[in-house]
């Protein structure tokens, strides 16, 4: 059965239109908005429902010039994690109202929330290249406005830019890995199927292939991986995640923990199928193991309850790109559960620390115990919740964490790997201890004494109760009956991203296995070493301390804070404001490109002299040139003004020895003008002059290489001259008089053949008299900011007769009228 | 100074303006004839300053206190260019209502007119007149300003 | 001696005009630039070819008559001088400004200039 | 003659347009309002013409794809030619949407005094002078509308009149003056060569020296030597120095066009004369690069033009980004962040003249010109809001700044779209400037290409959420606090922002505008035999005395 394109549309349009109309919408509702969002969520889960079952894709045309449409790709894989998304949704959204009570900016707040949940499904969905690119970007983009929610606080902001930076500069790579997909399809597959995501995945074999002739297999690889691991948060680039709490805590439920994060996740699923090999193995499997035990330590070294979460998912979502990176089926099994599991008790966890947070009045753990007592409904969620992120049977997290194990140790089996084979399920153990423990502490946040300093707790509502209550019921419904889940939904996802996929089967072990040793080892080793977990803290903490490299934000903030102090030394030096800097890069460049183009084409050779210079112009270019001398080394001003009068009378001379009498009256008359204005300014100005030695051998190299320049392009330009006057000088002269109606011939050509240059020139010489009218008028109306022109915003506003008549009436010439 | 340029700056001008005439058929035209203009003007301010053309000429009074661009001459030259500007452009647009391209130009010959005997009277022109009237207009609206610095 | 004449003295002309560019004083830099605008036109003048100047080669027609001398290439004079006059509202143009920057900075010292915020 | 045809008139209008407005506006002094009223209408007619050659000679079925204007009744090569294809429409398009927006913002926010009364005439010729540039088929009739341009531009950059502006004014008429004198080197030397101005006529001549006695080796520098001045418009990287200060200076909105506007009139000019003009000559290049392991090698200008290109884009990108990233005012971040989107845009154009394979060098144009139309948009509304802070709150300082997304949602939603499509989020234009690019990329197989463009994005990622975080997040100042907002400006640049949205949603007609944009520039044939300057070479026996 394929999907319906219109139920597949609306569900995800429905939210971005919701979103549009929020502004209007909160209007009316007020804060109750939040409850429409759940409807608007229940009911995009709802078509979704309907869809279920169906698989294929539907298009809706878009930009077809290139191929693209908005493709949309229903199966297993996409409905879980769709449906995830609008489920968990909807739970935010109704505990959302209580917890923001009160704040400033909510229709921003929901919009974006809105807008987030339709991009998910969107990616979830899309199976056009371009349109999972769309909808990555616009959980980038949401993520960013609700990062930044509190927009006066720095640490807020600080976040905010971190994960912009981090997950759109990722999502540039992903867009590379893309296009290069995109560019092999387009050639094995057809043009049409260029962006068609769907079409690929059913030609794998075609496409590993056609990657590897062209040697694109790694490059797209590489690319799609740094996509996913920076919006996964993989390690190197995990620290985004811990620091973008900043924002409220039902964005941090619902955004990362439970679905953008995975984005990265559910692509790496995807596209599993299509790009699985030994390279994939060692790829994904060592980063996601690196990322789950290096995020598990740092979630034990923390002090808040959220960061210790956001550590926590950061490595849980390295247990499902390790997952996905084991090659055979239980690799995928554990992907495609654990996304399911964590979502679950994640999601659940951070709406918990919500609701500490928001009645205990604080988020330290140091500050925090006994919670049971204030909070007994709260307490006992958590006890369910955070059983199944430390994967102890029977709750949910077990199972997969089971497959993981099972995985790892499959791993060699299948491959030839070394060393590995044992490293990695070594260390799938070692990282799993750590998340025994810190889920140990989480819980420990319930039991025990409760601390003096501790105030008093509110008891929470129940629209901030229920949202994690059926989370919590959701869990043990399939810790108790794991199987029927699977049956559910996770098969069908798994049919998706594995490439061999079998019937999955999930239960309580019943027998040994080295899976079912590895459990027991990790949680009898985090059971036991528990009560050292002051100490492991003190010592990570201690580690970090010392280390700064190691420490999350330490390599962001030297490249990225660091790049503005960098930047603006560096713009500082490339532009220093000196202009006999500017003058000479320019010069230079435009020497360096003229004299290269010569010399690629071979324009430079002996050349034969085309042109007659005769002795008396080659006499009065001779004057020319001392007086250009006399200029250059004038030391008063009337001086340099007087003999660069001499130089240009002797251009003037040499026009009229060129035959051109014209330009030799013209050159004559402007000639004095030059100098009569020349003198008119320089009266103004007094003499200043100061040669400095030290310059002078530069300068003069420039000078000789742009002479040089212009000496070698005149000797080749006159060479390649055709001899004798062009067609076009022939035609001017034979048409001046019958067509121009005048026996000057430039003056025909100035005001006839070319009067539209005539024309140009009007404006220039208009434009001239204007500037220099504006430039004098315009005096001391610079104030102090560096650009500032707004002396007189308040009249411009204003351009009324009233308030112009006293600045402009007068010196813009009342005659003018 | 002052009795050259009284003899001077008559024969200047009066070259200027045949310059401008003659332009079509020798050498000159707008330009040169504006420019020349605008040099004679240029002598009259050297040697006589600068108000002399409005308190000598006009008999009009100064008022010191206003800025170049409140005098009254300069807004006669910035009024000037602007007519130029205008002519030129009217004058490449009047082709068009004859259905003819931007700035299409023709002549006339007119038989028998004294002096020249036979003369073209070109519709290039009056073009060259708004080059003229711009180039006097601008020009000197530039000295002017720079010469009350 | 050719056309080497030429481009060696149009390349000195740049070249000094350069040197002058590079200046500290303003006004200096303001007659590289006259220099080299004006060293530019010379060149695109002699593109048109130069002729000795006989009484022919002016491009300006001796009558109406049908015969039709070779003339020194008009169009390029056109050019040059279109060229001349936009060079020259050029020149006032940065004059008048170098003026006002004196006015605003009280100096006419390139690198002084060059080293305020 | 025969009377001129419909289309071939509306190649025209435009430029008519703006020169009546000009010369009324010189008129309109002592009347503001007549002087606004009267550009606006210029505004609005101009925008219906720039439309109307869209459609009728462009994009409308059975349309010519190119028509031409001969000024004067003066056949090419002899006169000069007004050509309108697809490329000129889609650059005059482009900056149509955003002079409009700039003028009804100028109506709001002019920068006061005396010379207020010039304001809009020289408005009007800086139009001029860019329209003409993006119009003209004749090389010499280019330079002139370049200082056009330039001129009005000079001038605005200077208008504020403080030590800071005049400065700024200076070096930047400093180094464009050289440059116009290199331009008159190159365009005489290519007279020289070719004995010809006109576009067309050109390249038909350069595609087949022999059958007119030429010897084109020399045109490879020339071209060099017309690029160096086209980059300095464009501001590319070494050629981009006067940008951070004169940017700076000149009045917000004006900025707004010298970003949108003229910086595209380099590389209209660029990808015209390379492409259009001198991709056809007959002129091996070949040149060894040792140090790189490469060659410049072929058999046209072309692979010289890319590798110069791909130089200075490469330079554009990591120096603008760099520098964008430090800036303490938004005006600061969004010059430097100018220089880097112009490499963005010409390294496709690089990529373009490198390739040998036909479809791809298509692509890479039209890359180019998407590229180029996100930044007119995105950049021009970028800068006109630091015309509506500064307006608002008299300082656009990000030490001054903070809070303002709560003092004006709109502007901030504007600021927001716009900042959204210099980094490349989808479905804004930006995105598909930015795929476009690295799709070029990609498909070149320019492995270090993509590197840069990465640093270059991230770059942007980096530069555009600070400018963000420092204005319109962060804790309100007094300045702001005190904030007018003028809800015209604010209207003009959300109509940008809608902009800059719909034409990443419908972006199907937007890229198939600019793939006829593209093939016009690469289809020299066609270029020629509209302006036909062969057919006309014997200029008509019929006498001038009755046209």
């Amino acid at each position: 059965m394929s999907p319906d394109l219109a139920v597949v549309v609306a569900a995800v349009a429905l939210p971005f239109v919701a979103a549009a109309l929020t502004p209007l919408v909160f209007r009316v509702f007020g804060e109750r908005t939040g409850f429409l969002g759940t409807a608007v969520a229940l009911a995009s889960f709802g078509l979704l429902a309907t869809q279920y079952g169906t698989e294929g894709s539907v298009a809706l045309e878009w930009i077809p010039s290139l191929n693209v449409a908005l493709r949309f790709y229903v199966d297993g894989w996409a409905l879980l994690f769709a449906m995830l998304a609008t489920g968990i949704g909807a739970l935010v959204f109704t505990y959302s109202p209580a917890y923001m009570h009160g704040q400033a900016g909510l229709p921003r707040y929901y919009a974006a929330l809105l807008a987030f949940m339709g991009s998910i499904v969107g990616v979830a969905l899309a199976a056009d290249l371009i349109a999972i690119f769309l909808f990555w970007e616009l959980t980038s983009l949401a993520s960013f406005v609700l990062i930044g929610y509190y927009t006066a606080d720095d640490s807020s902001q600080y976040a905010a830019r971190m994960a912009m930076f981090i997950t759109v500069g990722g999502g540039l790579f992903l867009l590379v890995g893309l296009l290069l997909l995109s560019i092999v399809a387009g050639d094995v597959l057809g043009p049409g199927a260029a962006f068609d995501l769907a079409t690929m995945l059913e030609n794998p074999d075609t496409m590993r292939s056609a990657l590897r002739e062209r040697g694109l297999f790694i490059p797209v690889l590489g690319l799609l991986a740094i996509g996913a691991g920076t919006k996964s948060a993989q390690v190197p680039v995990h620290f985004w995640l811990p620091n973008a709490m900043a924002a409220p805590t039902p964005v941090s439920a619902f955004l990362h923990s439970a679905t953008m994060v995975k984005v990265g996740v559910y692509f790496i699923g995807r596209v599993r199928p299509m790009l699985v090999g030994e390279e994939w193995l060692f790829l994904f499997a060592t980063l996601g193991l690196t990322t789950m035990t290096v995020c598990a330590i740092m979630a034990v070294a923390a002090t808040d309850i959220k960061e210790l979460l956001a550590y926590s998912t950061a490595s849980h979502l390295g247990l499902m790109v390790a997952g996905f990176g084991f090659t055979s089926v239980y690799g995928a099994e554990t992907g495609v559960f654990h996304l399911l599991n964590h979502a679950l008790f994640k999601a659940a966890l951070f709406l918990v620390a919500g609701i500490v947070a928001h009645e205990a009045g604080t988020r330290e753990i140091e500050e925090l115990g006994g919670l049971r007592h204030d909070l007994p409904v709260t307490a006992a969620i958590t006890g369910v919740v955070a059983l199944s992120m430390a994967g102890i049977p029977p709750f949910n997290g077990f199972y997969s964490k089971e497959l993981l194990f099972e995985a790892a140790v499959e791993a060699s089996h299948h491959h030839e790997i070394g060393v590995l084979g044992w490293l990695y399920p070594a260390v799938a153990v070692f990282g799993s201890i750590f998340t025994v423990l810190y889920s140990l502490r989480f819980l420990s946040l319930f039991v025990g004494e409760r601390p003096d300093a501790l105030g008093h707790v509110h008891r929470p509502p129940v629209s901030l109760l229920a949202p994690p209550a059926v989370l919590a019921l959701l869990a043990a419904a399939v810790s108790v009956d794991p199987q029927r889940a699977v049956d559910l939904i996770v098969q069908s996802g798994l049919e998706a991203t594995a490439v061999d996929p079998h019937a999955m089967h999930v239960g309580l072990p019943t027998s040994y296995s080295t899976p079912v040793g590895m459990s027991a080892v990790t949680i009898g080793a985090g059971v036991l070493a528990y009560p050292a977990y002051g100490r492991i803290h003190d010592g990570v903490r201690a580690g970090l301390e010392a280390v700064p490299p190691i420490r999350a934000n330490w390599w962001y903030d030297r490249v990225v804070e660091g790049l503005s102090d960098e930047g603006r030394a560096f713009a500082e030096w490339v532009h220093n404001g000196h202009l006999r800097t500017y003058a000479t890069w320019t010069l230079a460049a435009t020497c360096a490109l003229a004299l290269t183009g010569f010399v690629a084409a071979g324009a430079i050779v002996p050349t034969t002299m085309g042109l007659e210079v005769t002795v008396p112009i080659a006499l009065v270019l001779l004057v020319a040139v001392i007086g250009a001398v006399a200029v250059a080394r004038a030391d008063t001003h009337i001086a340099g003004i007087l003999t660069l009068s001499i130089l240009g009378f002797m251009i003037a001379i040499f026009y009229i020895l060129a035959s051109a009498p014209d330009l030799a009256l013209t050159q004559l008359v402007v000639e004095t003008l030059v100098l009569v204005i020349f003198l008119l300014v320089v009266e103004e100005i007094p003499e200043r002059y100061e040669i400095e030695v030290g310059r002078v051998a530069r300068d003069a190299a420039l000078s000789v290489a742009v002479g040089a320049t212009v000496f070698v392009t005149i000797l080749v330009t006159t060479d390649a001259r055709p001899d004798g006057p062009t067609e076009i000088a022939r035609a001017y002269a034979e048409q001046a008089v019958p067509g121009g109606g005048g026996t000057n011939i430039v003056n025909v050509t100035l005001v006839d053949f070319r009067g539209f240059d005539t024309l140009g020139e009007l404006a220039v010489i208009a434009l001239a008299s204007i500037s220099i009218l504006t430039l004098i008028v315009m005096r001391g109306r610079g104030d102090a900011s560096p650009a500032g022109d707004d002396g007189s915003r308040a009249d411009s506003t204003d351009d009324g007769p009233t308030a112009d008549a006293g600045t402009d009436g007068g010196p813009s010439g009342g005659e003018d009228a | 100074m002052r009795t050259t340029a009284r003899a001077i700056v008559p024969i200047v001008l009066v070259v200027a303006i045949s310059l401008f005439v003659e332009g079509h058929n020798l050498p000159g035209g707008g330009f040169i004839g504006g420019v020349l203009t605008v040099t004679a003007f240029g002598i009259v301010y050297m040697a006589f300053g600068l108000d002399f053309l409005e308190r000598g000429v006009l008999g009009r009074e100064v008022d010191p206190g206003k800025g170049p661009s409140r005098d009254r001459v300069v807004l006669a030259y910035r009024r000037l260019f602007a007519y130029g500007f205008a002519i030129a452009v009217v004058s490449g647009l009047a082709p068009l209502v004859f259905e003819r391209p931007f700035l299409t130009q023709t002549f006339v010959m007119l038989e028998g007119v004294p002096i020249y005997d036979h003369l073209e009277v070109a519709s290039a022109l009056a073009f060259d007149f708004g080059v003229y009237c711009v180039v006097v207009g601008g020009l000197l609206t530039i000295l002017s300003v720079v010469g009350a610095e | 001696m050719t056309a080497i004449v030429l481009a060696a003295a149009v390349g000195a002309l740049f070249a000094l005009g350069t040197f002058l560019l590079l200046r500290r004083d303003l006004i200096r830099v303001v007659w590289g630039l006259a220099i080299i605008s004006q060293a530019a036109n010379v060149y695109l003048l002699a593109m048109g070819g130069i002729a000795p100047a006989t009484a022919d080669s002016v491009p300006v027609l001796a009558g109406h008559g049908d015969h039709v001398p070779e003339t020194a290439d008009p169009l390029v004079q056109a050019l040059v001088l279109t060229a001349i006059v936009i060079g020259f509202g050029m020149t006032a143009f940065a004059l008048v400004l170098s003026y006002r920057v004196y006015e605003e900075h009280d100096t006419l010292d390139v690198t002084e200039l060059g080293d305020r915020e | 003659m025969t009377p001129v045809g419909t289309e071939s008139q509306l190649v025209i209008a435009p430029m008519l347009i703006v020169l009546v407005a000009a010369a009324a506006t010189l008129f309109l002094g002592r009347h503001p309002r007549a002087r606004a009223a009267v550009s606006l209408a210029a505004g609005v007619a101009y925008g219906l013409a720039v439309a109307a050659i869209d459609w009728y000679i462009v994009l409308a079925p059975g349309a010519p794809g190119i028509a031409t204007y001969q000024v004067g009744d003066w056949p090419a090569p002899f006169g000069i030619t007004l050509v309108a294809d697809g490329l000129s429409a889609f650059m005059l398009t482009m900056v149509a949407v955003l002079g409009i927006g700039s003028l009804v913002f100028s109506t709001r926010h002019l920068p006061g005094g005396e010379g207020r009364s010039y304001y809009f005439p020289l408005f009007h010729f800086l139009s001029l002078g860019v329209t003409g540039a993006f119009l003209t088929g004749d090389l010499f009739n280019l330079f002139v509308w370049f200082e056009v341009m330039l001129m009005a531009s000079y001038v605005f950059v200077a208008y504020s009149g403080g030590p800071q502006h005049t400065r700024a004014a200076f070096w930047y008429v400093a180094l464009n003056l050289l440059a116009s004198a290199v331009f008159l080197l190159g365009v005489g030397g290519i007279y020289a060569t070719t004995g010809t101005l006109n576009m067309a006529d050109l390249a038909q001549r350069l595609a087949d020296p022999a059958a007119y006695g030429l010897e084109p080796v020399p045109v490879v520098g020339l071209l060099g030597m017309l690029l160096s001045v086209f980059a300095i418009k464009a501001g590319l990287v070494p050629f981009q120095f006067w940008i951070p200060t004169a940017y700076r200076a000149a009045p917000p909105q004006i900025t707004a066009l010298l970003a949108g506007a003229t910086k595209k009139v380099g590389i209209y000019a660029i990808i015209r004369l390379s492409f259009t003009v001198f991709a056809g000559a007959e002129v091996a290049v070949d040149l060894p690069l040792p140090v790189v392991d490469a060659a410049i090698a072929g058999d046209s200008p072309l692979p010289f033009v890319g590798a110069a290109l791909l130089v200075m884009g490469a330079g554009s990108i990591l120096v603008g980004g760099i520098g964008a990233v430090g800036r303490d005012s938004m005006e600061g971040v969004f010059a430097y962040s100018s220089i880097g989107q112009v490499g963005f845009i010409a390294v496709p154009v690089g990529i373009a003249a490198t390739t040998v394979d036909p479809a791809l060098r298509e692509f890479a144009i039209i890359a180019a010109l998407v590229f180029a139309l996100n930044h007119t948009l995105a950049k021009g509304l970028l800068f006109l809001a630091v015309g509506t802070v500064r307006s608002a709150t008299g300082t656009s300082r990000f030490a001054d700044l903070g809070g303002l997304a709560g003092r004006s949602p709109p502007l901030a939603i504007a600021v927001f779209i716009a900042s959204l499509a210099l980094v490349g989020i989808p479905p804004l234009s930006g995105f598909f400037g930015k795929f476009l690019v690295f799709d070029v990329a990609a498909r070149a197989r320019a492995g270090p290409v993509i590197v840069l463009l990465l640093v270059g994005s991230l770059l942007t990622i980096a530069y555009a959420t600070r400018m963000w975080n420092r204005s319109f997040w962060g804790a309100r100042t007094d300045a702001v606090d005190a904030a007018t907002i003028d809800p015209v400006q604010v209207g003009v640049l959300a109509i940008l922002a809608a902009t800059i949205v719909v034409v990443g949603i419908g972006f199907d007609p937007v890229y198939e505008f600019a793939e006829t944009a593209a093939e016009a520039a690469l289809d020299t044939d066609a270029y020629v035999d509209a302006v036909d300057p062969q057919n006309a070479s014997e200029l008509g026996g019929s006498s001038g005395g009755d046209h």
